[in-house]
């Protein structure tokens, strides 16, 4: 039997709590409201994605890389063909490439806006939240008119993307694109710059950049920490070393550099950038196939490969090793939550209860990432 | 109404002690039930408008699909709590867990009774109304506690310790600040303070503008009164996004909804307060009523002081729409390092105001001044 | 520093430990020794020239027609921008490496998740517990020679 | 009420009172903040602003115990079924229960592959409505409730079944 400390209370937050973004369990050893020790458990989306991987063709698996982080389909959709794309090495059409930035970077925008939504509402402020919901739902009217969807996607296509878009779509775009700068104001005059929100972030849970490294944090968290790493511009893939963007980082504006306001307010930063970069991408349209010659059968040559892709939360990776068949021998995905959510008993120690919530919404970890 | 009651119990002086008797049953029994049935109403519609309110801030439309513009909806509410299974979890404690609830209710509701609604409508004319008002709405903190000890769940407990915590902080500012008013009439009957405010067109002898520190007590007083009532950005007691619903957690169907509309309650007697100290009572602004009818008179001072509550109450609302909130020793903070000290600043400075210029108000020296 | 560079450098400073370069995967790989891994990792994450800040990624693959397990490190580098990957063969019966959460802390997690899938056991780990699926279940449900369950405490699977 | 359930004659009196009690339960249909997967994205949109379920009295409750409706919002693994089963039991009857997406009413795209995901929330707690869909729309999440609706209309709660 277990020994019992008895100077500490066990607390058990989740799978089923408002605050924990999903699934996520917290067993939390708290001294009245300071936590000692917080230790997750996870797995209760555990949806065997890896496993499913092996069983099926490579396009039939597109639509599963929707689930893995339902935010950002868009983005692992990306990730995906990419991977696949390594392999078979093959050319993708301008077009396509144009618009499957188009769509990461609009999906990025949309994503972060729950990011920024549900860290507000963690924060007790619930109309931030619905005010995000409300630009949301601009950018799903968008993915709506090219693929029918609201969340799942599977446009983007190992090879190009599922269809070309329709009559209206860079109109509506565009309109988008003028609608949605000034909503970020609104954002910072109401919950950014608000002081009791200042209070509750600022020098919350600092992640230095030597931890964020030795754990494997990546994206904004990573960024918030002052560290300039962003694999659109290190590693470029598509088309991104063409466009003209900046990658803001943790400059400790109202603390000290990697705390949770730094990780909140590079979301509202790369919101911005990422309309820029869309709006960059319309200008540079042109006409074109929206899809290589892929064959029917796809069977794809044998080989090991690892891309990745920036994700809105971070790194995602796919490793594929294939032996020449139809299906592939092993995909492993490396998931950005699953890194970002491990430093949370590192982040933990000595905080409160109410700063646990802060430091899951800044960290903005999606689970079925993480269960997989 | 009241009044008609009260001639009865005039009239009856001589007869038998029985009668006598059986007529204050009455009395009680009656005024009770009005009191009961407005209190309900009350929050009824208090808990419409809030979703109206909600509704309206973040851009949605609040509840209109049942009755007409959806003013059914606190009925339906109602009627479905009291259809629901009552459970009491079996580890609970109880007895604490049965009967707390409604020591809430009955200490929120108990605090309507001083309350001076018009010249003549009123249920019991204390001489220590204010204080009454005080003592009854602080067996709150100690019924929440009882509900959230007997609930035998951590987040209740927490909850409860919260609440108690806060409420008896919070009381002190309170108190000092209706203290700096209370000086002013130096009475604690709500109708003498009312009717010491009478004049100046009806606005200008309101002892909130009485001199600068009466003015500063409003805020202060404004402020802890939402921490009292635990509304954002003072919720840390049910702060759903970190301790689920704090100490209802437990509560089902009926015991909820005591919990529920004694917070409503609560809401209406601080404002009531506020609107009696501060703002005149039933004093109709810029009308002379005397020349009027007695009913019109009535039943407009009776509108005058309904409108100045629910006008609190709407700042009420809109602040917890509009506001994250405040961590737990934030809030503690708040109160012991920042109102109660400012608080009782405010209160040597009222009392010198009161030694200095004899009791006389803002409004009263500068009339004086122009008068000679 | 290219792949080929750090293959020759590790190669130079553990003699006889590497046992393959393979160029024609992406990033290339370096296959070693078990035992030398974590000796291997604190190196390459020192070493100002290599410094591996961090590990990308730790997967474990099933070899069953060769009979062997493979744990592959992905690991990258933010100050020179280089990726490579460390490969360890394991026996498929008795897989066990030694953990490398000393060198990297976040390494904790992969390792257990590789063990919830794989059964792959890692030596001195702080915390070897299954990470994804219930403590009771059974089995390493990535090998490929797994068998679906049938039924689970009370319900079909 | 428990007291009177059941037990009354059918005639006009008690079938009008029984309507009301019936349009009482489904015109405040607070439903649990319960959301797993992707499902829960669109019931959260489906609470919010441009679909705003709080018109139908639909509020969300973060505790089961104030809440007459559980929408089931995404896969439901073994790991968690039992959650889901405790849940349930946590909630005060009349409950109700909408499955929501493809995941929750069959076990959705992970039906044949996955060994983790539990085919169906009906194996474990009761279900009064399937939304169909990966993920469905929130229109049909809001016909889902309105047909929860019809159908808390039909029950009987005083008069004898």
């Amino acid at each position: 039997m277990a020994v019992v400390d008895e100077r500490f209370m066990d607390l058990n937050m989740g799978p089923q709590h408002p605050s924990t973004h999903g699934v996520l369990r917290l067993l939390i050893k708290t001294d009245g409201e300071v936590v000692s020790r917080v230790t997750p458990y996870i797995g209760y989306l555990h949806r065997a994605l890896e496993k499913i991987a092996e069983r099926l063709t490579y396009p039939q698996f597109t639509p599963f890389t929707d689930r893995l982080d339902y935010l950002a389909s868009m983005n692992c959709n990306l990730a995906y063909a990419l991977t696949v794309e390594k392999l078979l090495n093959i050319e993708i059409p301008r077009r396509a490439q144009i618009l499957r930035v188009i769509m990461a970077e609009l999906n990025r925008i949309s994503s972060h806006l729950i990011a920024f939504g549900s860290l507000s509402s963690d924060m007790g402020a619930f109309t931030p939240f619905l005010f995000g919901i409300r630009e949301r739902e601009f950018i799903n009217d968008l993915f709506e008119m090219v693929c029918g969807a609201r969340l799942t996607y599977n446009y983007i296509r190992i090879g190009g993307v599922a269809q070309d878009i329709p009559d209206g779509f860079i109109d509506k775009t565009k309109e988008f694109l003028d609608y949605f700068p000034p909503k970020i104001k609104e954002y910072n005059d109401l919950l950014s710059y608000n002081a009791i929100f200042i209070k509750r972030l600022a020098n919350i849970a600092v992640i230095s950049p030597e931890d964020a490294l030795d754990y494997g944090v990546t994206g904004p968290n990573l960024r918030a920490s002052g560290i300039k790493w962003d694999l659109r511009r290190e590693e470029p893939y598509l088309m991104y070393n063409e466009l003209d963007f900046d990658i803001p980082v943790g400059r400790g504006e109202m603390g000290r550099v990697g705390d949770a306001w730094d990780r909140y307010m590079m979301r509202i930063y790369e919101m911005e950038q990422s309309a820029k970069i869309v709006r960059q991408c319309i200008d540079m349209f042109q006409q074109g196939d929206h899809i290589a010659k892929v064959p029917k059968v796809l069977k794809v040559p044998a080989g090991e490969v690892y891309v990745r892709a920036e994700n809105p939360r971070g790194e995602l990776g796919f490793y594929l090793i294939s032996d020449g068949s139809t299906k592939p021998y092993r995909l492993k995905i490396r998931a950005p939550s699953f890194a970002n959510l491990s430093i949370v008993p590192k982040l933990s120690g000595g905080v409160m209860i109410a700063d646990l919530v802060a430091i899951i919404g800044s960290l903005d970890i999606i689970l079925p990432e993480i269960d997989r | 109404m009241i009044e008609l009651i009260n001639n009865i119990i005039g009239n009856i002086h001589s007869s038998t002690p029985m009668i006598r008797w059986l007529v204050y049953v009455m009395v009680i029994v009656i005024s009770s039930v009005i009191v009961l049935s407005f209190a309900l109403l009350y929050e009824g519609f208090a808990t419409y408008a809030e979703r109206k309110v909600a509704g309206d801030i973040q851009a949605r439309i609040g509840p209109n699909r049942v009755g007409p513009y959806g003013l059914l909806q606190f009925v339906a509410d109602g009627v479905k709590l009291l259809l629901k299974e009552d459970i009491i979890p079996f580890y609970a404690d109880k007895w604490l867990f049965i009967i707390a609830p409604y020591i809430v209710f009955t200490a929120s509701f108990a605090a309507f009774v001083p309350l001076s609604y018009s010249d003549h409508v009123y249920v019991a004319n204390m001489n220590v109304g204010v204080l009454y008002i005080i003592a009854v709405s602080s067996v709150v903190s100690m019924a929440i506690l009882m509900g959230a000890w007997g609930s035998n769940n951590k987040w209740s407990l927490f909850g409860g310790m919260r609440a108690v915590a806060q409420i008896v902080s919070y009381e002190i500012p309170i108190i000092l600040s209706l203290l700096a008013a209370i000086i002013i009439p130096s009475s604690l009957d709500m109708k003498d303070i009312i009717l010491y405010q009478s004049g100046g067109l009806g606005i200008f002898r309101w002892i909130i503008f009485n001199n600068p520190f009466t003015l500063l007590a409003f805020f202060i007083y404004f402020t802890a009164a939402i921490a009292e009532v635990n509304r954002t950005p003072f919720d840390i007691p049910e702060a759903e996004s970190e301790l689920v619903a704090g100490y209802h957690t437990e509560y089902t169907g009926m015991r909820f909804a005591f919990f529920f509309m004694a917070e409503y309650g609560d809401m209406f007697i601080v404002s009531a307060i506020a609107a009696t100290l501060f703002f005149g009572g039933w004093q109709i602004p810029f009308i002379n009523g005397v020349a009027m009818p007695l009913w019109l008179r009535e039943t407009l001072q009776v509108v005058v002081f309904l409108t100045k509550i629910f006008v609190l109450i709407y700042v009420m609302m809109w602040i917890r729409w509009t506001l994250p909130r405040l961590r737990v020793d934030q809030l503690m903070e708040l109160c012991w390092k920042y109102l109660t000290p400012i608080a009782f600043f405010d209160l040597i400075g009222a009392s010198v105001w009161v030694l200095l210029f004899n009791g006389k108000g803002v409004y009263d020296i500068l009339s004086a001044l122009f008068v000679h | 520093m290219d792949a080929k560079q750090i293959y020759q450098t590790l190669s130079e400073k553990f003699t006889g430990r590497i046992k393959q370069f393979q160029e024609n995967t992406h990033p290339a790989s370096v296959v070693v020794e078990s035992d030398a891994i974590v000796d291997i990792c604190s190196f390459l994450k020192r070493e100002t020239e290599l410094e591996f800040t961090s590990m990308i990624s730790l997967s474990g693959v099933d070899l069953k027609d060769q009979g062997k397990m493979l744990v592959i490190y992905h690991l990258g580098s933010i100050r020179h921008k280089h990726k490579i990957a460390l490969k360890v063969e394991l026996d498929r019966n008795n897989p066990h490496v030694p953990t490398v959460e000393k060198v990297w802390p976040g390494a904790n997690w992969y390792e257990r998740e590789a063990y919830d899938l794989y059964g792959i056991v890692f030596d001195n780990h702080s915390d070897l517990r299954r990470i994804l699926l219930p403590d009771d279940w059974e089995g390493w449900p990535m090998r490929k020679d797994y068998v679906y369950p049938k039924r689970y405490h009370t319900w079909d699977v | 009420m428990g007291v009177l359930e059941d037990r009354l004659p059918e005639n006009i009196l008690f079938t009008t009172v029984d309507k009301f009690l019936n349009w009482s339960k489904k015109s405040s249909l607070w439903y649990m903040l319960f959301a797993t997967a992707c499902c829960g994205i669109e019931l959260m949109q489906t609470g919010a602003s441009r679909y705003d379920l709080d018109r139908f009295g639909a509020v969300f409750r973060a505790t089961p115990r104030q809440s007459d409706l559980m929408i089931v919002a995404g896969t439901i693994t073994h790991k968690m079924a039992d959650r889901v089963k405790k849940l349930y039991a946590q909630m005060p009857s009349p409950k109700y229960v909408i499955a929501m997406g493809s995941c929750a009413n069959t076990g959705g795209p992970f039906y044949k592959d996955s060994y983790a995901v539990l085919k169906g929330v009906d194996r474990i707690i009761p279900v009064d409505v399937y939304v169909p869909g990966c993920p469905p729309k929130p229109e049909a999440l809001i016909e889902g409730i309105m047909k929860l609706q019809e159908r808390i209309m039909e029950k009987k709660t005083l008069v004898k079944k």
